[in-house]
């Protein structure tokens, strides 16, 4: 097993014409993804990379019923209706590449979403990858391997760059997931870490956090409560960020004293969760938890 | 996007709720004769307009109460840096006696992924401050995005930080506003702190607005000169104009990343391993050509940068466009600094060939990288 | 039985310190209505004919858990609000007696109140009155007695009209609901007309309707598929209203050919309904399908 | 409230779609100065400004190919009254040549309780014409009203009329503008009809808005005289001044009623006995004693009725209110027409005492009424 996608994933891809569309279909479908459709509007006929492109979701969906997945590399403007048309179109998996969405319209098709049980994954995010099962995203297949542990991160390159070292040390991933760095997003840590907790197959857990929110310490209160007992160690970007330049404003005001790397890491050590100084040490500390 | 206080009040009053009344002050302009045309007369507020917070503490807000007090004030603070930021603007209020300083804001809730509303009986100091405080003072709701803020809710928020009467009445409607506001403008925050009481009304005495960045393609109204804003440094501004994502520090070791989450673990990296990183500069994902020669060219030119670090990455962003993009960098300006590149992922091997072909080396393993780049 | 309010209503009165929330207060207390609380923003602590004012709906509800019931009085401009306010506080059964509610206000909380499964009665409707039970409304009680007929109109005073007529007729009422005159109202012909069907208590259905819009076509519809199999009789005021003055605009246009008082006395004569010329003949016409 | 046709084009291009250039014309104007201002020439559209369906066909658009039409069209489109309606404006407009012309609307559906998109490739004529003669084309789309219409609709419901590539697009655009017009301004209608299509565009020749009277304390902006609509009769206009709701209609016995299903039946009943109504008048729920004298005191000063008919049948209409506000008419205008006053429901014991006390008597039968007051 794996959350999210898995062998089972049949994928649309919409804005599968653009540049980043297209470049990432073709690597998805190297890496063993089952694409079944494409969609841009305007553009239906055509074919990428031997997939066929439609219209709209409807269109695509009636044609292969077997579509559960949608990835939407859309631009922005654009990103928030590409997401609604998956949705009112049955599909109950949607990752969202896209950067740069104004968070007022992540706020509506996140609601939206979760009233009619639909998954959403970013915006703003590298997307989920099941080694040998299923790539939906953008990171660079080679660097996963199959295995036993679960990814959660914040962040695109970094989850790259943990892979990639867990990889190299022999320690494979059942799923890997980006749930992007907006301040919005669909997937939060504590809905991931509840996946993995009921994912048989996933032994242990990484979860890649950053400065900014509050999500990191309520996974921290959900290990707390007993409801994660699988094992987790986390790394934390930003501990010399500067406060206020950027993420010290309206986000930290509702969950006063969190939103600092050090808060992060503080809450996560009290549970009992190793943090990382660098990513480099994230394989040591699996080894230690997985040992146990 | 920060807005100045004058166009949050502007904002306000344009959807329907008072304001104090006011001039804007340019530096050219004559107080007296502006403030005479439109009707104004000591005592008045003269508020430094500086996107800072703690203004007040830091001198930044004066009361007038003669014609001798408003002209002296405005030379004052039209000449005193407020943490740093000297003001374009002032702005002349008239001063509103009030008995009472109440708190509201909107923001997100990025963890309910809803509006929430703020609200306490005791402004006048920041919201930290009220929090450690007087914490069970302040009063949360979430609202649904898709259905606003009804009047009634309004009214159960006001009830719930202890007003009543025709005051609940004026604050619910100053909250309803305040809720049309966020969502006409795509706030990330809206604030008023203080809102006084005056009788049985609230008045604005003042007002945030932050917008969303990612928003304002729709909101051609703020595009202004960014320098004017006083929010960044000069560097800052010019990368801004350059369409480049940079944070300026204090250090000497230039860092360049692909990803914020990576761009904040280099420069954890670097501290850790003993130096001072000089910025932030994420080029994002799928970054060009073009954007990482104009990243590279921006640390080069840059004064107080002795070294750079890049550390790619590639998912998105592709190894052969990044190398291209250095190649053509330094081809164009030349090797001024010394440049220590890390690259893994996506055509990777491309990447570090072009590099090679240009004479520089690539590092896979980020430590070895960064102790490299300290080590120069 | 009897549908929508019977004596288990337990009511609260929202706008009940003003001139007609106050007024009906008194006579629907009078006609044995049970009126459990009233609300008025700002006037909470007050009492209106013996009844304890709130501030707000919650307020109500929380001291008077049994309330099941709203009627609500407020002026147009705030009548929307107070909707939502009993939404969410748990009323089930909502009758809005306000005139002149914006068409999109209506709109809006009616979608909301069916989201919700809250039956909505009006708005610009005189009420729900099950005779002998509880009076919800401002119709006056003592042209109505018991019985056997369900009433259902669009038109206010035209319901007492003909349910004054039946009662000198000696026959009696199960209910009568004025649905409402505006374009938009939350309880329509087809739905009133299922809960008399359901209701064991009534025997015959009068139906009021009005020129405009195509509620009476699709009661005819329902009654066409066997869906109503009570009998019922009918009055349609406006045969002789000009078209194009006020009712023949944008509401006709999606049911062409439908709106005018001959297609609607047409469409339910086609399936067997018999409609009277005046409000006078519907008792003669109720005893002829009662009798058989 | 019918807005004009420059006004609805207004909005829409306000709201971010282009329509035809123009100029707006009074009486008093030169068209061919105001033309040259505008930086127009012919050819050009002039069109009579009435709120009247039809407009084409009776005349009421004339094609100007030289400035010398332009001058005699004016003029003679200024004097020339269309189904009775002479217009205050002429909009004069580039004219457009176009391809094709398309039908788009949007209306409320009573029964689904939700915003309706129409659509049909036959634009130009009404859509009960096309109705008719195209049933098959005509499309339908609900639209949640708490989420609006979203451009994968308005594409689907393009594509549903045929259209495709940049048309489609160009399409979809105007049915979200068009929908934003709809809830703006709370709309019972918009309407552009013909959609002309020009190349790979499409572009409103003509385009209705009805704005909802209930509606409109929150549009003062079309606060106008009502005179300049059009849209009602001398009579109708002094009503609506009053605050009555009056339709005119063409017999003699005036009718006042309570509520309007009440009222449109006592027109039957004077219909179905032999006479003929003159108006519709409702005085509506709750109706103050100032209200009934006012309607009462209205029809006794209309010169084509010759006897009154009122029926009452008390719910929230008080009958002690209905007898005072009639005996102070009496009291202020005198008798001057005969008047029958039918009264039943609440108080009408009162109400009836208070009319006998004046020497006026009441029935209880309105087929009694009826009777009574034809044989007047």
């Amino acid at each position: 097993m794996a959350i999210i996608v898995d062998e089972k994933t049949r994928l649309i891809v919409q804005g599968i014409t653009g540049r980043e569309g297209s470049f990432h279909t073709k690597l998805m479908k190297e890496y063993g993804t089952k694409i079944v459709a494409g969609v841009t509007p305007g553009k239906g006929g055509q074919e990428v990379h031997g997939i066929p492109v439609y219209d709209s979701v409807e269109e695509a969906v009636k044609a292969h019923p077997e579509a559960n997945t949608s990835i939407i590399f859309v631009p922005a403007r654009f990103a928030a209706d590409a997401v609604y048309e998956a949705i009112d179109a049955g599909i109950k998996t949607i990752v969202v590449i896209t950067e740069g969405i104004p968070v007022h319209d992540a706020l509506r098709f996140v609601n939206y979403a979760k009233s009619k049980g639909v998954t959403i994954i970013g915006p703003n995010c590298p997307g989920v990858i099941s080694p040998g099962k299923a790539k939906v995203g953008i990171m660079p297949g080679h660097i996963f391997m199959p295995g036993n542990v679960g990814i959660v991160s914040r962040s695109g390159t970094l989850t790259y760059e943990i892979a990639y070292a867990m990889t190299k040390a022999g320690i494979g991933q059942t799923t890997a997931v980006g749930i992007g760095g907006d301040p919005v997003v669909g997937t939060s840590f504590v809905e991931a870490l509840q996946m993995f907790e009921d994912d048989p197959e996933t032994e242990a857990i990484v979860l890649v956090g950053e400065i900014g929110g509050d999500m990191e310490e309520r996974a921290a209160k959900m290990i707390e409560e007993g409801k994660i007992t699988k094992p987790a160690v986390a790394f934390i970007a930003g501990r010399t960020a500067p406060p206020g330049k950027r993420m010290g404003h309206a986000g930290a005001i509702i969950m006063m004293g969190t939103g600092t790397a050090e808060g992060k890491v503080k809450a996560l050590e009290s549970v009992g969760v190793k943090v990382a100084r660098t990513p480099m040490e994230i394989p040591a500390l699996l080894k230690e938890v997985l040992k146990k | 996007m920060k807005l100045f206080e004058f166009e949050a009040k502007r904002i306000i009053k344009e959807l329907g709720f008072p304001v104090p009344r006011s001039v804007l002050l340019e530096k050219k302009d004559d107080p007296v004769r502006k403030m005479k045309e439109a009707g104004l007369k000591p005592p008045v507020v003269v508020k430094s307009q500086v996107l800072v917070a703690g203004r007040g503490k830091a001198g930044g807000i004066k009361m007038a109460k003669t014609w001798d007090d408003v002209v002296r004030l405005v030379e004052e603070l039209f000449n005193k840096p407020i943490k740093g930021l000297f003001p374009r603007y002032l702005l002349i209020e008239e001063a509103i006696p009030h008995e009472k300083e109440l708190y509201a804001a909107i923001i997100i809730d990025r963890s309910e992924r809803k509006p929430v509303i703020l609200a306490s009986q005791y402004g006048g100091m920041d919201i930290e401050e009220i929090a450690r405080e007087k914490p069970e003072s302040i009063v949360r709701y979430h609202v649904d995005p898709f259905i606003g803020l009804r009047a009634f809710e309004a009214r159960k928020i006001g009830r719930s930080i202890g007003l009543q009467g025709r005051l609940l009445n004026s604050f619910a409607a100053f909250l309803q506003v305040l809720y049309k506001v966020f969502e006409k403008y795509d706030a990330d925050l809206v604030e008023s702190n203080p809102l006084g009481v005056t009788g049985d009304k609230v008045i604005p005495l003042d007002a945030r607005i932050i917008v969303d960045d990612n928003s304002l393609y729709r909101h051609k109204e703020f595009e202004k000169d960014i320098e004017v804003t006083g929010e960044y440094t000069e560097w800052e501004v010019k990368a801004r104009r350059m369409g480049l994502a940079f944070v300026e520090l204090d250090g000497d070791i230039g860092i360049i990343g692909n990803g914020a989450g990576l761009t904040m673990t280099t420069m954890d990296l670097v501290y850790l391993h003993g130096g001072k990183p000089a910025n932030f500069l994420d080029i994002g994902g799928g970054a060009s050509k073009d954007l990482v020669k104009k990243a590279v060219g921006f640390l080069m030119e840059h004064p107080r940068i002795k070294k750079i670090f890049m550390n790619i990455f590639g998912g998105i962003t592709r190894g052969d466009e990044v190398a291209r993009g250095i190649v053509a960098a330094i081809e164009e300006l030349g090797l001024k600094k010394p440049l220590v590149v890390r690259l893994s992922g996506t055509n990777e091997e491309e990447g570090r060939s072009i590099l090679e072909e240009n004479g520089l080396t690539a590092y896979t393993d980020p430590v070895e990288a960064v102790k490299k780049v300290i080590s120069l």
